[in-house]
């Protein structure tokens, strides 16, 4: 019985983690969708928009390192802080203006190139924002608090008991972050839908040529999935960073997302969506259970191990067309 | 320009078939051997041995390995850090297992090892293929990486976790171990390097090696002309990782000296051979010298002129680096995404048409 | 009578060579060919033995003494040892032109009675069937290429390397006989017989003993000595004398190697890579590839064209002295250096000339800006004067002594004498036995004494005792008011512009002198591309004005430098028109080796040539034309005719007349 | 045709064909609802030019795709040389001696020319892997024999002077000859040609047909090709297979073909195509 009470406690726990990762996948399908582009970078991105973030809530003097280091000055704080809403919003248009300039700098120049060469270029776009957010902002690792509600949820814990005669231990943060995911990925699904730019999108997704000559631009769809992709990195930046802190680690969920992706085929937002639960579910079920009796950190591998398995028996990913050969 | 090929003929498909046909790069081949194994040695100090040359030729290897299975086979893989793991710990096993047996058995042995761990891994690239199957590598990569760090066996159930190279001779030369002078772990690397190199130009240029290019160019086609897709494929993945083990075994053993395999061995070392073929060149053996030249010598570059130069704190300087590092890269690809052994073809062919254009 | 030296030990015979060749070079190699990618190869004792197999073979193919045997097909070491067999079976080896169209070889093969035809291919195959079924003749053929003829009926007709097998099989009774047909070869035996293309007339078949060829072929070879470390490119017709001397005649005497190229369309590639040491061309061949040199310089960056510019600017300074042997300044000696590491040195090498020790250029005369452009980046280039009835030599430049205005001093062992109408006389061992079944022309071409008439008219240059050339002997005429007219000298003159290919000067026993002229397809054209000129066809291009005006250009630039010279200063060019097609051999316009048939095209074109001098400003003209398949057609265009200024008292006359 | 035997005829230009060397019985071949093929059967015969024609859709490439195993039909049997021929992988086919050319060229990109041929020669290269490691013995042997037989292929076929060249930088005409080479270097007993006239100017087309014929009487190969445009066909051809719609709708010589009003009814408006 308490097995499977844990069981249950750890599935929810492993459905938050998931709708995180789903949230993370995202931003690769809709930037695969739009540009045929595997961001390897969206992790950094999201590290980078953390840093930023806290950077800005706290005034740091951006590149206060590298000045000083010059200019043998010392800044470090401009002495104010940002409210968290005026930060966000403002990290939200740094987020714009990157992708913007990524646009710009990068892609445009790329078009037309094999895959393996756009991620590849995605790669050493990561190592670059990396970089670029430790010269920015230092590479100390920096508490994150937007006032999201942290803490055990004690009304959970209460209910729980009350239903199960167990409580519940969950973190309320998790719960928001939970929330707010669902909600930003329906509303990417609603955007994708039902408005004009979204349609844009799934047109140039389809057809590049087809796009342009009905007038689409492709620049612009770009630039829009790019930022897009930056917000999200923004919100899974904020919900990991408040949870774990802002260090370099974080840029690792983005490697999480692969096995997401794989499960849930690279074009199919559905597919992240199930995906990511299914990882996150799995992992933390496969951890609870064989876990100890391997040595732990087991979530290191699980993921991808599993994805590998399931693509041996379907290759083309749970919502991905069948491939037919022919000559 | 330099390039007189007038009288410069052939008589026979075996000269014509010759690795370098044209007689100025045959001397110039063997100009480099005599330098490489007739000078350096006797002029090396460990600071080139450390920071240049033994980290090339070892990266140069692992560079030829990756090629072979991305620029010649055409499967991507991301897995190469965890191949490379094993070679490393394979090594680390049979050194402590066996200290009477030479070390360049050992180093060989671990390149089979890794071969049949690679095999393995392998499996899948029937069944997945192209983008899929690069991120399905980084399940070898992961795991592996694991398995090493949770498996005290593996480090012999040293408390650090960490494995450490003892000392082992070669003609009684100390090569692996503190006691290693810079010559020895050169030649070593060098001896390894070339032979590798040599093995795969044989391999690439034989029926083997266009079986792997065909199953790369267009594999239905490949196979509709009578190339079994499984033998390719996996022995694509056999040689690359035999590669790549040797590789492995060789920067721990003769390189690093101690490792811990999360950061010895992590995704980023996957990243750093792809980027080396990437940039050098895909399916090309003289491409994966060049790529690991290049970026073997850029951060020791950028290391003397930030902080040596500049005197900036080396913290900052490393983020300046990962900055340089990552756009370099970006405009590499964006310029000549062939690699420099495309450039250097180019500039070839330029050279042996001059003065004309074309 | 002619001069009788004393043969060389018994090396009196083509077969007698080869064995000395065996014994002295056995393992050099003594042909190569560009097949199947790379170059295969044959010593001189392999040689030996295929050709010898091959002899074998065609004797029991019933090759007897006294018979001729027809060789048609590219430049292939089968078809040299065909030769070398038919003389071994004491037959008559006739190469002929491949490219001459059915209708030419049947009269060749019937006047030489050929019962033997060694055909390269399914096409010469087709070609020999063809005339047989118009003669009746039935010669026994052998072909070397077998694609396409194995569907053939084969009564008459079997494959060189079957010939070959049944040879070495019968090798046993053949060998001896064979041995002793060898043995009776000696100096006065036939050696080939070649068909003059004959610029008027039929064809003559030009018989050539041992004599004449070894005897040429040792004098000259003693002059450049040749040895057998030479490395030549035989792609020249295998019925031009030339290629008979340089490539069977001297490369037997040296014993050095003969490499054929793949074909026509490889022939560049092939002598890039071979890079020969001794090397012969006409004229046309170093102007086409001078052309396309300058073309190739046009696309190439602009630093390349300054150093290209820079370097050319040195050679010429300095590279002709430094190939004589004069003295050069220091600086120039640097920069020609330099100058050799980054421009000529490399430019040599993709030409594949980069090895010649030795180089010819003969048949017609070169301009000097082509023959200087070659001499200054260090190729020995030399001017050769000669002719089929000679054995090709009868003057040469020695080293040391080049000019690109004369043909140089007379060749060892031979004499030159010049007529009193200005004609060239030579005797020499060389020189030819006779013209088969033609006493009539022999007798006219070769006197009692031995004496030969070139047909051209030239003179010696009393300082130098060199032969300078001007036309030939029997268009050498007279103007209207009596001043020496002669074409060639002013036509050559033209065509020393690469825009130029084909000039026909008329004006025999008339007022004043005309031109007709063929624009270069290749020069012009990448002109037009270059300054974005639209043209549909080679016809719009002759045709259109600016085209006009650079022909005007030259035409007065070489009235001017003619009218220099007192002598020929009447044959400067009042009007001329630019054809609206080119000569070509196809259409009988020139010969095979495309000299131009005066003759024919002033009959051909007599409508242009009225409209030049009735002073009408354009012409409507019909020209009947062959295609390549020997289909006739016909085009029809309207030509400008344009007045040239001239220079000097002819100027004058001009003013007068009008 | 003259009389058609059990082991062969003689065609209208003279030349003797052989036996039957593959049958193909009742074939049917779906994809999931849609019937490609419907119940053909036709037979191909040793040395001759045999050709399937019919309009865009009428299953020429799918019977293409059964003869040569890359698909497998539901229904019917492929005899080849007399034995029924069960579903194999497509290299175990190609290991059968049947070689093809696709309709939209599936050459090595990557590779020379000159490689490209080779590969058509892979399952003749049987040198192990130690001696290909070490280059050694076997290895080099059989590539310069291999080499040797290529060279003679690139000769027959006119390419000598684009062996080195990357197929990428070629032309489409000199791609499909390309293609015919590396075919051809596997001395097929059966080559299989798709469309190799498509998207041809006239000159090309010539030249494919005095290939196709010159293959067919150098080496006697037996081709079987494909192809909609019927006046190529009728000239190059032996006997025709005539397709639409999946049905076989007339079989024998051109001329007889060129009589068949079924086959008149399905060329009628789409002729031009």
């Amino acid at each position: 019985m308490d097995q499977f009470i844990f069981g249950m406690e750890v599935v929810m726990n492993g459905l938050m983690t998931g709708v995180m990762y789903a949230l993370v996948a995202l931003g690769f399908v809709l930037i695969f969708k739009a540009s045929g582009v595997f961001n390897y970078a969206q992790g950094v991105m999201a590290l980078f928009a953390a840093l930023t973030l806290v950077g800005i809530q706290n005034g740091q003097v951006p590149f206060a390192h590298l000045i000083n280091a010059t200019f043998g000055t010392s800044l470090h704080h401009f002495g104010w802080t940002v409210p968290a809403v005026l930060a966000v919003a403002l990290t939200a248009l740094v987020m714009v203006l990157l992708a913007f300039l990524i646009e710009k700098l990068v892609l445009q120049h790329l078009v037309g190139q094999e895959p393996i060469i756009l991620f590849m270029a995605t790669i050493g776009l990561a190592y670059f924002l990396e970089g670029l957010g430790d010269v920015m902002w230092g590479a100390d690792i920096k508490t994150l608090n937007v006032g999201l509600p942290q803490g055990i949820s004690d009304g959970i814990e209460e209910v729980t008991a009350t239903w199960f005669g167990y409580g519940f231990f969950i973190d309320r943060l998790d719960l928001w972050a939970t929330l707010i995911a669902a909600m930003l990925v329906a509303a990417l699904v609603a955007f994708a839908q039902y408005t004009k730019q979204g349609r844009a999108m799934r047109a140039v997704a389809d057809d590049h040529q087809a796009a342009m000559s009905v007038g689409i631009s492709l620049r612009f769809i770009w630039v829009m999935v790019w930022s897009i992709a930056g917000f999200v990195a923004l919100v899974a930046g904020i919900m990991w960073g408040t949870k774990s802190g802002v260090q370099f680690s974080l840029s690792l969920i983005a490697l999480k997302a692969l096995p997401v992706l794989m499960l849930g085929g690279f074009t199919s937002i559905p597919g992240a969506i199930v995906g990511g639960l299914i990882i996150g579910v799995g992992e933390k079920l496969f951890e609870f259970t064989i876990g100890p009796m391997v040595g732990g950190a087991t979530e290191n591998w699980f993921a991808y191990v599993l994805a590998l398995i399931f693509l041996v028996f379907r290759p083309q990913g749970l919502f991905g067309e069948r491939i037919i050969e022919r000559v | 320009m330099i390039y007189r090929e007038a009288g410069d003929f052939k008589t026979s498909y075996r000269d014509d078939s010759q690795t370098f046909p044209i007689r100025l790069d045959r001397w110039g081949y063997y100009a480099i051997l005599a330098v490489a194994f007739g000078i350096i040695p006797f002029v090396i100090n460990d600071y080139w041995a450390n920071a240049v040359l033994v980290p090339f030729l070892i990266y140069a290897i692992a560079a030829m390995g990756l090629n072979i299975l991305t620029g010649y086979a055409g499967q991507v893989s991301l897995g190469t850090g965890g191949f490379m793991a094993v070679g490393a710990y394979a090594v680390y096993k049979l050194m402590t297992a066996f200290p009477d047996v030479s070390i360049a058995i050992h180093v060989l042995l671990a390149g089979l090892i890794t071969a049949a761990v690679g095999v393995l891994f392998g499996l899948p690239s029937l069944r997945i293929k192209g983008f899929y199957l690069a991120v399905a590598t980084l399940a070898a990569q992961f795991f592996l990486v694991w398995l090493f760090n949770k498996v005290p066996w593996f480090y012999n159930y040293s408390a650090s976790g960490q494995i450490t190279a003892p000392t082992r001779t070669v003609f009684d030369q100390a090569v692996t171990g503190p006691a290693a002078s810079a010559p020895a772990k050169y030649l070593v690397c060098l001896v390894f390097a070339f032979a590798l190199a040599w093995l795969a130009r044989n391999l690439t240029r034989g029926s083997l090696g266009r079986k792997w290019m065909a199953i790369r160019d267009m594999d239905i086609a490949a196979e509709i002309i009578g190339v079994n897709p499984l033998r390719a494929k996996l022995s694509a993945f056999a040689v690359s990782s035999f590669f790549v083990g040797i590789a492995g075994a060789l920067l721990f053993a003769v390189y690093l000296g101690a490792a811990e395999v999360g950061e010895a061995f992590g995704i980023n070392k996957s990243f750093l051979v792809l980027f080396m073929i990437i940039i050098g060149g895909l399916g090309s053996i003289f491409g994966s010298f060049a790529g690991a030249a290049f970026l073997v010598l850029l951060p020791v570059l950028l290391k003397n002129t930030l902080v040596g130069t500049l005197g900036w704190p080396t913290d900052l300087a490393a983020h300046i680096e990962l900055m340089i590092v990552g756009a370099l890269i970006v405009t590499f690809l964006i310029v000549e995404p062939h690699g420099l052994a495309r450039l250097w073809r180019l500039a070839k062919d330029k050279l042996r048409l001059w003065p004309f254009p074309h | 009578m002619t001069v009788h030296t004393t043969p060389p030990g018994d090396l009196q015979s083509v077969p007698a060579l080869l064995a000395r060749n065996v014994a002295r070079f056995g393992d050099r190699p003594a042909y190569r060919e560009k097949e199947y990618g790379i170059w295969q190869s044959w010593t001189w004792s392999q040689a030996a033995d295929q050709i010898r197999a091959l002899a074998m073979g065609l004797m029991a193919q019933g090759l007897k003494p006294g018979d001729h045997m027809a060789i048609i097909g590219r430049n292939r070491p089968a078809h040299y040892w065909g030769m070398i067999a038919a003389q071994m079976c004491g037959a008559v080896p006739v190469p002929l032109y491949q490219d001459a169209v059915a209708a030419e070889m049947a009269y060749v093969l019937d006047h030489c009675g050929a019962r033997f035809v060694l055909c390269g291919d399914q096409e010469q195959v087709d070609k020999v069937l063809e005339v047989e079924q118009t003669t009746g003749a039935s010669a026994r053929i052998i072909y070397t290429d077998a694609r396409g003829l194995r569907k053939y009926d084969h009564d008459n007709m079997a494959s060189l390397a079957d010939v070959q097998a049944q040879g070495r099989a019968g090798a046993a009774t053949l060998g001896p006989r064979l041995d002793a047909i060898i043995a009776g070869l000696d100096y006065d035996s036939t050696c080939v017989m070649l068909y003059t293309s004959g610029t008027t007339g039929k064809p003559k078949g030009v018989v050539l003993s041992n004599r004449n060829i070894i005897e040429t072929a040792r004098n000259t070879a003693e002059f450049d000595n040749l040895t057998e470390i030479e490395e030549i490119v035989a792609y020249l017709p295998m019925a031009w004398v030339g290629d008979f001397i340089f490539s069977m005649g001297q490369a037997m005497w040296s014993g050095f190697t003969v490499n054929c190229p793949e074909g026509a369309h490889t022939m560049m590639t092939d002598m890039r890579e071979i890079g020969p040491t001794y090397f012969f061309a006409p004229p046309r061949v170093f102007e086409t590839q001078l052309t396309s040199v300058m073309i190739r310089m046009e696309d190439a960056s602009r630093m390349k064209r300054w150093l290209f510019k820079r370097g050319m600017a040195v050679a010429h300074r300095a590279g002709p002295a430094l190939l004589d042997g004069k003295t050069v300044s220091f600086g120039d000696k640097l920069a020609y250096a330099l100058g050799k590491l980054f421009v000529f040195g490399p430019l040599k090498n993709t030409l594949g000339l980069s090895r010649v020790r030795v180089g010819y250029t003969a048949g017609e005369a070169i301009g000097p800006e082509i023959f200087d452009f070659y001499r200054s980046l260090g190729i020995n280039l030399k001017q050769l004067y000669g002719q089929t009835e000679a054995s090709v030599f009868i003057t040469q430049q020695p080293d040391g002594q080049v000019r690109s205005d004369t043909v140089g001093v007379p060749s060892p062992g031979v004499e030159v004498r010049i007529g009193d109408n200005g004609e060239v006389y030579y005797r020499s061992p060389g020189t030819f036995v006779e013209y088969y079944k033609n006493a009539d022309s022999t007798a006219s071409t070769k006197d009692a004494e031995g004496w030969v008439a070139t047909g051209d008219a030239g003179f010696f240059e009393e300082a130098t005792g060199h032969l300078r050339i001007i036309d030939r002997a029997k268009d050498v005429g007279k103007m209207a008011d009596g001043t020496m007219f002669a074409p060639k000298y002013v036509e050559n003159k033209l065509k020393f512009y690469p825009n130029i290919l084909e000039a026909v000067v008329i004006g025999n026993g008339r007022e004043f002198c005309t031109a007709m002229i063929n624009i270069d397809l290749t020069a012009v054209g990448n002109w037009a591309e270059r300054n974005n000129i639209a043209y549909g066809s080679y016809q719009e291009l002759a045709g259109h004005p600016q085209v006009y005006a650079q022909i005007r250009e030259h035409v007065e630039a070489v009235n001017a430098s003619v009218a220099q010279d007192p002598m020929l200063s009447g044959c400067q060019v009042h009007r001329f028109l630019v054809l609206h097609k080119e000569l070509d051999p196809d259409d009988g316009e020139m010969t095979r080796t495309r000299k131009v048939r005066r003759a024919v095209i002033t009959e051909k074109f007599h409508d242009l040539v009225t409209a030049l001098y009735d002073g009408s400003t354009s012409i409507h003209t019909r020209t009947e034309v062959t295609y390549e398949d020997g289909r006739k057609g016909a085009i029809s265009a309207t030509l400008r005719i344009e007045d040239a200024r001239v220079f000097g008292d002819a100027a004058r006359q001009k003013v007068a007349a009008q | 045709m003259n009389a058609m035997t059990q082991d062969g005829y003689v065609t209208a230009d003279g030349r003797q064909i052989g036996p039957v060397v593959m049958e193909l019985r009742n074939i049917t071949l779906r994809f999931g609802g849609v019937v490609a093929i419907k119940d053909i059967s036709f037979d191909i015969r040793q040395g001759e030019i045999r050709a399937i024609i019919g309009p865009n859709g009428a299953g020429k490439s799918s019977m293409l795709n059964v003869i040569s195993g890359f698909y497998h039909p539901q229904d019917g049997q492929v005899i080849f040389k007399g034995q029924v021929r069960p579903a194999m992988k497509p290299y175990q086919v190609a290991r059968l001696g049947i070689a093809r050319t696709f309709q939209n060229i599936a050459l090595f990109e990557g590779m020379s020319v000159l490689d490209n041929i080779m590969t058509g020669r892979l399952n003749k290269m049987k040198a192990g892997f130690l001696s290909q490691a070490l280059w050694w013995g076997a290895a080099e042997r059989e590539e310069i024999e291999n080499r040797a037989a290529v060279e003679r292929i690139i000769d027959f076929l006119e390419i000598q002077n684009i062996r080195k060249t990357p197929v990428g930088r070629l032309p489409y005409g000199l791609k499909k000859r390309v293609e015919l080479a590396r075919a051809l270097a596997a001395e097929p007993n059966l080559l299989l040609l798709d469309e190799p006239m498509a998207g041809m100017n006239v000159e090309e087309k010539e030249d494919m047909s005095r290939f196709i014929l010159s293959v067919n009487d150098e080496f006697g190969t037996t081709i079987c090709l494909i192809e909609h445009d019927m006046g190529v066909v009728m000239d190059l051809s032996d006997r025709v297979v005539v397709m639409d719609y999946g049905k076989k709708i007339g079989d024998g010589t051109p001329s007889e073909v060129r009589s068949n009003q079924a086959v008149i009814d399905a060329y009628l408006g789409v002729a031009h195509d």
